[in-house]
């Protein structure tokens, strides 16, 4: 954060870590992993490591919140106080009460809410570890988390971001990129209806670039998408497989 | 909550902007009537009220003394922050800022900072010390719908409005001085939001369509012409086709818009 | 405030403002100017610029504060962050929490409160800007809202304060005369029985001055309780025009 | 709330009072025996604890050094803070203070501050950086009626009990000395309160009383008899006739009470 | 505070305020003294004063927090903000929230919970003047408020702390000790059946000092439990001739 | 809440404990399998994940400047903090610590701090003014019970792990330099936390019996084997013969402990 580097991409097309300007960092992603929750999952991109969970459907605290014909998703987005270089209170920032409602509001529309009028749904999300683009890593694993919990949905969702850096559009940001990039763009799609349920922006682009972000955006979603149904079935076959041999 | 719209105006708005037309009589490109007033209160350093329809936005700007970021010694502080009055909608209730107002308050902001709309280089009093803090209070008066259009537009005039002291430093105290100087202003940025009805488009949607719609899209542009914030909101979605298709609506009313913004 | 000028009454026994120590500021109320309010008002006094607005009767919200004889008043009174030299905070000072109660207790006698048992009102005043006796324009423009809001009410509540400035007792203090002056004496009354319902004062008074200070203000509800009857009268009259027009 | 009164006590409290008496047999214009202690905390620079009948208000008083407010420099800063303390009263929640409480400490402090009880220059140690600072502590321990005259009066005693520690500046720091000095005090504000029933103005209303009555009106008066704080509470009215008269039972009573504080 | 002194026992054996090791300090208790509490118990120990107060049983507030089976026993520990040598901030600190729970903790197992279910109690205690031990010192007072209320109860509870100074074990430590000593080992018994309701520890004992400090604790206790049975009994007392000279 | 407990299943593990037995298998005396891993969050100074069973608990470590309390001038100071994340049990609710979480941290903080575990004197930079802030934040990420034991060996795993950056000073002002110091490490407190079910003594309880246990006993002891920190919880008691044979207990399980915590 102290002194800005000269040049955020090289000569040779390559990122401060080393990516091209189209390439995801590495991801990795776990599902089912918390005892107590009735779904979760676990994510790791690039440095982010995020925990998700989900509890519900169940009956509503206050009640008054309870709506008649559907279910409410609540979601909590959450900084630990050690993820980041400074040590974060842990009360919740204005940041992270914004990131909260967007991030329900881009899983909302996946889930058939009207299958369970009166309940309510609890999204938990906690980042142990902070790199850039952690909004959109937390929708990938929240949308697993629900899935994971057996919660009726159309479609996981799936989030990456794309934005500008030097003067190339690229995909997936870090850290680094986020603060000394020129914009930011993050998107969350349902992949089978190209339906895009997040998308924020801050920087400075002209139009043409942000459609162009966008469109790389949902390019990057897609190559999670997979990553995302491999995670589900990996969790799948374990629990059958453990099914297996208790029978 | 006493706003909430009954199934039968529900399916007439939906009719209607089937048809391209809408309850208020306008169409789906078009504001509602746009009113600005500067300088609405005098002991702020600026301020501006503006009227959408019957939505009713009053923004004051204050400016003080204080620290920098430790990150920006270099920079004054831009704060902008949203009461939403419970006076304004029966839907608002007194307490601390709740996630709407949080999210009005950062749209808002993220238009300003990101087009550096303010020459915050020009408020560094003492690099690393001592700087001007701008505050931007949103106060919504009249909560009718679309309050970011409003709110933006708001902050934005009212900035326009704002005239510091001048000041001298004497023996590393700041010392005020006669007359004033006006806000150092770099960028203008106007947003514009868009509401999603049965995948039609609609602008400046009012209270009841807000109840209805699907979902929003809110686009910040700055004097360029250049993308500086967007903000998805409200649940539901847009195809990638929508989005383009968005912005090319915003592009043309934020051309509208910024003529009323005389600077 | 920096300075404390020789003088807040010069040679002719002028104010400040060049007003006479039993003059009014300048005042203007408009009656119905919200949309979404039951009930609302707009007092300019000097440079206050206030709003009020009025919901109810309606459900109270929790419900254990309702009442099974009557009807509840709760008053909020807040300034805005921009109505005075310094910003305020927008959380509720312990001073507005104090106004908040005395002007509600100021307004409720006002009001036929055994009409709609179990039923609350909540009184929401804005302090846009600030300049001295701002509880009484309060009070001046809450009673013409709930009356707006069609509350069954026992008379207006007006109120306007005196005070000593110098060794002259005042009317209607404006900011600087509040600061620098003897003493201050808001009073709120129901002019029909001359029934006061608020009644403060700080400062040093002798007895016979806070008599006739108090005299003073109620000398000076009366003639505002004109304008609030006249605002009241406009906005009927605009209320009707608008009916025979529409049919 | 177990402390809501009878629709039959209410009557007989009203109708003794129509006829000049109290249900505890006390006159219009008596007050319940008043006991002053000082010193009760040995810990705090001063306290003062008062009996009010059963009504029972601690009040005690710290002294530490701080920072002056901007526009009085020279001033030593007065802080008066209440606690329903939740033991106190069935009625009393424990939490934040909430508007009786902090209408109480206000009006205690008003008449304190608006007597210049306390002569704050004095507490100046360095203009414009260090000051003391008094804290006033009202701490409502058993809640019986009219907390106001009774937490005043402590508020007072205790003030008037308050030592400081010696002190020297040493390098731009404060070096505390051996020995105390009492607080500087110039004035010794005196409240009463008169509650209004059915027309009868009474003398220092107890707590089956105060819920009956239809409103109270406060008076702090100084050593020349000066008017320094009034507090009307409680909704209900009083007529231009009643608070002149109201004005004479204060005087007379403060005279009294006056003479229960020592100084 | 500033200074440690060289010695917190002198070569007599005699502390800092001439006690022996084994010796408790000047307790006074009063039973019974508040008005409006349904219980209450005043203790002096040492410079220690505090007052206890029991609302209940009664209908818990919010419902939520009753339980069918039981009543609940709530404890709020608070101090006044002029009770310590730097004035202490009114709102609860951590420290407050740990010892009202703890408190709270020793005292239940002495109540009949299982007789009044589905109500609360709630005991209040404020420590108007601190000199260390002031945990133990509530604990005793607020059993006497709860058997004041006439709550039903298995026996009192009675609390006392030793603690290791310089290098002896001693009882009842006062501020001072408590700052500068070893370790400080607050004890809560219920001296009929010898249950230990309280136990905390901290500082640095060898196993054996250990045991010697929880041995010293009880006999400690027994001692007061001297005292709380007599303040009973001269509350008893008391009302019993007030009756008689009633009838 | 989902994780109360039935009565069926409450008989079964107070008869199998009667029985010298445990649910899960264990034997009365037997820890849940233990996992230690440190380092796992790169940006935090320091780091530890414990698993306790399938209990998860992470503690990170950030180090910053600042000033140290007016009493210990010369000391850096320690603070510890309890996060109950609300997807680690369904009865934690997301908010501000309550008596729970705030009993954890302050066991933990008692255990550190009683056993002078951290040598604070060399986290002094300038005397009075500037020193090392050590948080310790714990992070419980599964609730399965014990969260004592987990949080404590976690809290001294990450405290070892931790680095801090060196350090000049240049005209009064911290600078940086390169690399990095472990911080000083004088004791290594372990704690170890028993259940009492119907007079049966347990170790590491987990969820289930702690729904079910009368009591809860916890002691932290020192490399010396000294006692430095005692919290009994949980409501019911124990008797003085318990305590005792209790230690006995906690001092063989510390000796175990500790080999799992290597340094």
């Amino acid at each position: 954060m102290s002194k800005k580097p000269k040049k955020l991409i090289d000569k040779k097309g390559r990122r401060l870590d080393s990516r091209k300007p189209n390439e995801l960092r590495n991801i990795r992603i776990e599902v089912g992993i918390l005892s107590n929750a009735d779904g979760s999952a676990y994510i790791e991109q690039g440095k982010n490591k995020i925990l998700a969970g989900v509890f519900g459907p169940k009956e509503m605290h206050p009640k008054h919140l309870s709506r008649p014909d559907r279910m409410v998703l609540r979601c909590r987005y959450h900084m630990a106080p050690f993820s980041v270089e400074e040590r974060k209170s842990p009360a919740p920032s204005r940041r992270e009460i914004e990131l909260s409602k967007v991030i329900g509001e881009a899983l909302e529309p996946s889930v058939f809410v009207e299958y369970y009028p009166r309940t309510g749904v609890d999204v938990f999300i906690e980042v142990l570890q902070a790199d850039g683009g952690t909004r959109c890593a937390s929708i990938t694993a929240a949308s697993l988390a629900l899935a994971d919990a057996g919660i009726p949905m159309r479609d996981l969702v799936v989030s990456c971001a794309a934005g500008k850096v030097d003067d190339t559009v690229v995909l997936d940001l870090m850290d680094t990129e986020d603060k000394l990039g020129a914009a930011d763009v993050p998107v969350a799609v349902m992949p089978n209806s190209n339906a895009v349920t997040l998308l924020q922006m801050d920087g400075n682009l002209a139009p043409e670039e942000f459609e162009k972000a966008v469109n790389l955006a949902m390019e990057g979603c897609k190559r999670i998408y997979d990553l995302q149904k491999e995670a589900l079935r990996t969790k799948y076959m374990a629990a059958k497989q453990e099914e297996e041999v208790k029978e | 909550m006493s706003s909430v719209i009954t199934r039968v105006r529900r399916k007439q708005i939906k009719q209607l902007i089937e048809e391209g037309k809408r309850l208020d009589g306008r169409g789906l490109g078009d504001y509602r009537e746009i009113k600005i007033e500067q300088g609405v209160i005098e002991k702020a350093e600026g301020s501006a009220r503006v009227l959408l329809g019957k939505t009713e936005v009053l923004v004051g700007v204050k400016v003080e003394t204080g620290s920098p970021f430790p990150d920006t010694p270099n920079d004054g502080v831009l704060t902008v922050n949203a009461e939403f009055v419970p006076l304004a909608s029966p839907s608002f209730e007194p307490g601390p800022p709740n996630e709407n107002s949080i999210e009005l308050a950062r749209v808002v902001d993220r238009g300003i900072r990101e087009s550096k709309a303010i020459d915050t280089e020009k408020l560094c009093i003492e690099p690393g010390k001592k700087v001007f803090i701008v505050f931007v209070d949103i106060y919504v008066l009249n909560h009718e719908g679309n309050l970011i259009d409003a709110s933006a537009l708001a902050a934005v005039a009212a900035l326009l409005n704002t005239k510091m002291s001048n000041y001298e430093i004497e023996d590393g105290e700041v010392k005020i001085k006669q007359g004033y100087t006006p806000l150092p202003m770099k960028n203008h940025p106007i947003t514009v939001t868009l509401g999603k009805i049965d995948n039609k488009l609609i602008v400046d949607p009012w209270l009841e369509e807000e109840q209805v719609m699907d979902s929003r899209l809110s686009m910040a542009l700055n004097d360029e012409g250049n993308i500086c914030a967007v903000q998805k909101g409200s649940g539901g979605y847009f195809t990638q086709q929508q989005i383009l298709e968005g912005m090319k609506v915003v592009q043309e009313k934020v051309a509208e818009l910024r003529k009323k913004l005389k600077w």
